[in-house]
């Protein structure tokens, strides 16, 4: 396996205690650790070129404003955008799909119109299309999963039909490790004009991303979840599409001109961004971009589908374990959901703190997914670059202790 | 005893697993629902009251040991007590989970005082984040006790 | 004057020069700078507890959680909110603003109910309302400003009816430091059952602010201009009118449950918290309001009004220069906009900026009050806790060398 | 000579208080707007085009001495020229200023690559935020020759 254990130096977090034992964190798919580099790059734009952006004459608002475009442009050649214009910055994944439901879809859906999404999505991407059906009334339909935890496409040429506008799906699911079948239901949904909206908040830290590749229309991640501070996220979407897109918020910067009664835009992303932006987290997800970008994407891939074979393996030896998402861990994320014998998984996350493991508990965001899986929780344990064989081991041994304490053998 | 071994007492994984009480009433009863939205955890009660007096119960819920726990150990707990003294044993079962609700802990002698094997669950104390877990059934409760008095 | 200089200390970047001269930065309205407290504070969040909130059973997150809402609670104390439930975060105070013409506005107004305002509020207290407008056939009304740049509140018995079912006003402007009648507002809203929102943005940064006592509906403010990081603001609401409101965004954490078609919200504040919230920004703004709350609400207030007091003296020896606000120092806010001779306002900035005077110039995000006044841009300085009477002698030996450069006397 | 005199040479002072066609055309003629939304400034310009060269001018606009004195001059500097060498001296200008048009700077020679007067405005360019004054006259210019073409 690559080994990046060499990285773990730079987050300083990891070398905390947790009720007595060395931190293990496996809970990288809810928000990430920060090295040293992203936390420096906040800390010194505070420090030296703090000011607010795009408004002023002066030179530190003339050097925020740089920090801040730069850190957009930045963004942009990490997913390999056609253009900085075509990333705005949101407060993270979830704004960004809201923007996008309202935004476009309040412009452009009407009654009867319908938005494939799959079982597998995060609330992120079911909440807003919901609300946007009360306003609309557009339809949802859903794609659901095959035995091994893909998105089953059997159904899809039935489904597809003029009806059909949107295609919104999660690249990777933060509950099973799924990939979502992107390239196909591009392809799918091209042929009937639908849209093609990408849930990426698991996919850009943990692959390499290539938007203009992919094709689709909008494409949405969040900082937070990789490397980079809370409260920043992007949204990229085709510029005619964002184009085509209202703003979902008004304010200062998104304006060309304001009278009493009516406003011009500004042009895209700024019309986008009203307000004060989350400026030092945009410099921050700059950072982290490049801190991504020198250990290489396909290393931080490798090194994920390593640790997630190993950690499939070892599950493996744990009876009664049973794991939820593809078998193959080169074909998958590194979110690693299962249940253990009648353990409830908040039993197996107290029993895991305990030993300083963090895995999550519950039903990660994604209600329809665990209801269709019928299963009321899993417990998860998610990885990122700074997660070792040694993390896994530790968890497997707090497994075992878990059947112990249930009364299970070892 | 180490806090996880406190925490998980053989009584309550016995409750856990073999549930007190569990199913619904017929004939006139009132009826309550809990849920814990962060954990998912979900808690329902049927409490049949007569002359003041529950004079029997039924629970159902998913989640996790100790809310599972907690629930099927107060069904035994507030079975043929008044109205009043199951409320009083609300107010010192949270008092336990060392919840501030602006009364003292009462008298361990007046009968609505006693725990019982509900002490079992005092080791959640020190896993403030499971607190919420062992209260879901006695705040669903507490709605119950509230439709019953009106 | 309450000598305030030892926080300078507190500043970093007050330390640094800009073209060669030490910083005098004059541009709090925009935002303010930030002390190592608030830098310390945000850093050891990350480097010692970073986690997702609220969603998990493990130790960090526990602690993430405690942190977050612990700067609910400071905030809620901060304003003197009737609990910490009634403080909902969010990015900024454009974001808030938003979600009260969507949230509240969407769901309560229809064609030809009116909402007043005034021409003096920022872009962000009149866009929001303008596409509210566009989606449900309310009027804008705007109150206007007296000779002394008060809102004129003559006209308003007349313009009070029925058809009023909100005010939204600001505080204080960001533009003449007016401060804006909110106690008067509020009574006669009252009369015609009319909602208040205020526009607090440059109000809770600068002077004690209590909610209950103001006795408004809303109010809304952004930590970046009171010491805490980008991407972090507030919206107070009294309880009644945050149950009243629908969510804006939809998401994880603000549902109580999610089916494939509905879902159902989580109780008040989580309904207005979709996602990851900013969660190190809050922790960030807690530590901003204990930084402030430590000197005093009362001692800002008074350094403020005596540095105005001083700047207005002192800008009265200028040739040729006109102030654009309220002459009471105390009686208004301080941010000091003016226009020298014919020397416009961006060249005021740049020669003030070649000595490292950061004033801002322009519209300063308030074209209607642009408009008003007539004039196309004003230069502004804008002041907070860490400027001294030594920034305002350098604006003004600054604003001579204008006056030399544009060849006239001195 | 500081950079603050290298910005404002009097004659871009000459220009930002005399501004040279001002007013606005009648007859027929292609009209442009042009607007700076970080800072207001607003630059509206009318052509008169006869045989493909610029006939006349006039101009109108609000903002700083930088981009009105770039207006001002630019007047001059256009009139009597062809489409052709204006849009020479568009890249020109830009050139100066620094900016990347995907172009090398023209031949000094070219009767459209002769700046003049607008050289005064090469002190801009060491004021990165004022260079989008000096261009907005001359951004709206290539929008009323795009008009004058088609
Ligand atoms: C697949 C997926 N989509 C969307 C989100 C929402 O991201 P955020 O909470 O940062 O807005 C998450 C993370 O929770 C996620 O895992
Ligand atoms: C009076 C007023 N209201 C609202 C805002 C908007 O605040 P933000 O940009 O932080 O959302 C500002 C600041 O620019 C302001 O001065």
């Amino acid at each position: 396996m690559t080994d990046l254990s060499h990285l773990r130096d730079d987050f300083p977090i990891l070398h905390r205690e947790v009720n007595g034992w060395p931190l293990v964190y496996l809970d990288s798919a809810a928000t990430t650790q920060k090295p040293v580099q992203v936390l420096d790059a906040v800390d010194a734009f505070y420090r030296t070129k703090n000011a607010n952006v795009h408004r002023g004459a002066h030179t530190l608002s003339a050097e925020a404003t740089a920090a801040y475009e730069g850190a957009r442009a930045k963004v942009a050649a990490f997913v390999n955008a056609g253009s900085p214009n075509e990333i705005v910055f949101s407060r993270g994944a979830t704004t960004a799909l809201n923007h996008i439901a309202y935004g476009w879809g309040l412009n452009h859906l009407s009654a009867g119109d319908r938005v494939v999404l799959t079982v597998m999505e995060h609330h992120a991407n079911v909440v807003p299309w919901q609300l946007l059906a009360r306003y609309t009334g557009i339809e949802l339909v859903y794609l659901t999963l095959d035995d091994d935890y893909e998105v089953d496409l059997t159904g899809l040429d039935d489904l597809l039909d003029e009806r059909v506008k949107v295609v919104a799906i999660s690249a990777m699911s933060n509950v099973t490790g799924t990939l979502g079948p992107v390239r196909p239901l591009v392809e799918a949904a091209r042929s009937v004009g639908a849209l093609v909206v990408v849930d990426a908040a698991q996919l850009v830290p943990h692959s390499p991303t290539d938007v203009q590749d992919l094709d689709a229309d909008f494409l949405v991640f969040s900082g937070h979840k990789m490397l980079a501070p809370t409260g920043i996220g992007a949204l990229w979407g085709k510029s005619e599409r964002l184009e085509e897109m209202e703003p979902t918020e008004g304010g200062g910067e998104m304006i060309a001109d304001v009278g009493l009664y009516e406003s011009r835009w500004a042009p895209v992303p700024q019309k986008f961004e009203a307000g004060t932006p989350p400026v030092a987290q945009a410099v921050g997800l700059g950072a982290a971009v490049d801190y991504l970008t020198a250990i290489g994407m396909e290393t931080v891939r490798a090194h994920e589908h390593a640790i997630t074979g190993y950690t499939l393996k070892r599950l493996a030896e744990v009876p009664d374990l049973k794991v939820y998402g593809p078998s193959d861990p080169t074909r998958r994320g590194g979110a690693v959901s299962f249940t253990l014998a009648d353990i409830h998984a908040h039993d197996i996350a107290t029993i895991l703190d305990q030993r300083g493991i963090e895995v999550r508990a519950g039903h990660h965001c994604a209600k329809p997914l665990m209801r269709y899986l019928a299963v009321p929780a899993t417990a998860r344990a998610s990885f990122y670059l700074y997660n070792t064989t040694d993390d896994v081991d530790r968890l497997v041994d707090g497994l075992f202790e878990a059947r112990s304490v249930f009364g299970f053998d070892a | 005893m180490s806090s996880l071994d406190e925490l998980y007492r053989q009584v309550i994984l016995d409750h856990y697993r073999n549930p007190r009480h569990r199913g619904v009433l017929t004939g006139p009863h009132v009826h309550a629902e809990g849920l814990n939205p962060s954990c998912g955890d979900e808690f329902s009660i049927d409490l049949k009251v007569e002359d003041g007096t529950i004079a029997d119960v039924a629970i159902q819920g998913r989640g996790c040991s100790i809310s599972q726990a907690s629930g099927s150990m107060m069904t035994e707990a507030i079975v043929g007590k008044t109205l009043h003294d199951a409320r009083l044993l609300t107010t010192n079962f949270k008092l336990m989970m060392g919840i501030d609700v602006g009364a003292d802990p009462l008298d361990p002698e007046r009968p609505g005082a006693v725990l019982g094997d509900l002490e079992a669950l005092q080791g959640v104390r020190k896993f403030p984040v499971r607190i919420k877990c062992a209260t879901l059934p006695w705040t669903t409760l507490a709605d119950a006790l509230d439709q019953a008095e009106t």
